[in-house]
């Protein structure tokens, strides 16, 4: 899967990235990457996913050629 | 109805979600004329010289774009849902934005006042919360900071649903 | 402050509050810019192409002009005192105005949304209950009817007590 | 005094006229004008009075050199 990040996440993990690691669903992805930068765990913690332009919920199952979004709470206005 | 109104008109119904260029709210406004609407509301977003006591040099803003401008147009569905709109439009810029420029614009318009303005405030209480767009602020002191982030979920202990006082 | 803004902060302090010229919303609009104000709510009031199922042609408005001037300025003061706000303006239009045309504009701006949203609703709920403006609406038929008084007394029993809803 | 009327009661008296009769208080010119004009009671009956720019109560004290302003119900904006 590819996984695509915005804003403070920036300051853990590259802007997009690629991911070949055995992940079934949105939360495992989360986990992984908390795994894999435990600093990035509070903000983790507060984002949401999206796929194609939705949001979606942490039991979101992930293919390999999706692109997964991780959303950091708006500061937008 | 007019040429010049259908032209007005086509240029709101026009209005791209999201902009990498300054915002042209005189323009925007000039075109939500309607010859039904009573009442105009516009509010506009502004970049202010101060942030929790230090001064801004400037701020950034960085979006989910795709997604962004479809929530904005989706928010926007809502609103004529909700009340009886003859015009709804909202504008966020991106990129770098100096004090005193605009960063986001909602302008609606109605027969009478009371539906305008509430629409204009749910759209933008809407957008500050839930759309993907994030903003970066620039101090004069040199140092940078993702800030401002909606912390509704610590009221309401869900990062999908949000309090908009 | 840079001399352009100082510029258009006299430009804005001079708005008389009622005006027999086309109002020029563009540029109030762009002369209410402010370091501090993060937010800036406008609202228009525009002439609408029916009245009670009436077409309606144009619409004159007469006013007691000095009195309808020093009570604006009045009302714009109650809601400075009663807000926090970097600017709060309000302009009639006064003699014909066509369909479409703005007869009444209110900008407020304060650092945070609420404020310029609460306090431009008070002020343009206090202009159209309280001030001596009057309209006369002109119809497509050629009968023309003197309209829309407040007609709050009917409610409060007191012709000088009103109902903002 | 002198009287100024607008908008709609410009329907039934000229828009400023004298009165030289011996008219104490504001209530007693509304009572006044009415009978001079008893189409126009209703909408008297709706109006307030000002001077100097200024509402003043039904007990106002008009003088000879008052400019009294008889304010019907607002319909701006």
């Amino acid at each position: 899967m590819k996984v695509q990040v915005f804003a403070k996440l920036k300051d853990y993990f590259d802007k997009e990235f690629q991911l070949n690691a055995n992940i079934q669903n949105a939360e495992a992805l989360k986990e992984h990457l908390i795994r894999s930068n435990p600093a990035a765990a509070g903000i983790l913690e507060r984002c949401r996913f999206a796929v194609n332009d939705e949001f979606v919920d942490t039991h979101f199952q992930i293919t390999e050629n999706d692109t997964i979004f991780i959303i950091p709470p708006s500061s937008g206005g | 109805m007019t040429p010049s109104l259908l032209s007005h008109q086509a240029a709101v119904d026009n209005v791209f979600p999201v902009s990498e260029q300054p915002l042209d709210i005189a323009g925007l406004l000039a075109g939500t004329h309607h010859p039904r609407a009573g009442a105009i509301v516009l509010f506009s977003g502004e970049v202010r010289n101060h942030s929790n006591g230090k001064a801004v040099q400037y701020l950034e803003y960085e979006a989910h774009s795709s997604m962004a401008s479809a929530m904005i147009l989706k928010i926007i569905a809502e609103a004529r849902s909700r009340w009886d709109l003859n015009i709804a439009l909202a504008q966020h810029r991106l990129g770098k934005v100096a004090i005193g420029e605009s960063a986001v614009v909602v302008i609606t318009a109605s027969a009478h006042r009371s539906e305008a303005y509430a629409a204009n405030r749910f759209i933008i209480d809407r957008i500050k919360h839930e759309v993907p767009i994030w903003k970066c602020e620039y101090f004069i002191d040199g140092t940078s900071e993702w800030g401002g982030n909606c912390n509704c979920h610590t009221i309401t202990g869900d990062t999908g649903k949000h309090v908009y006082d």
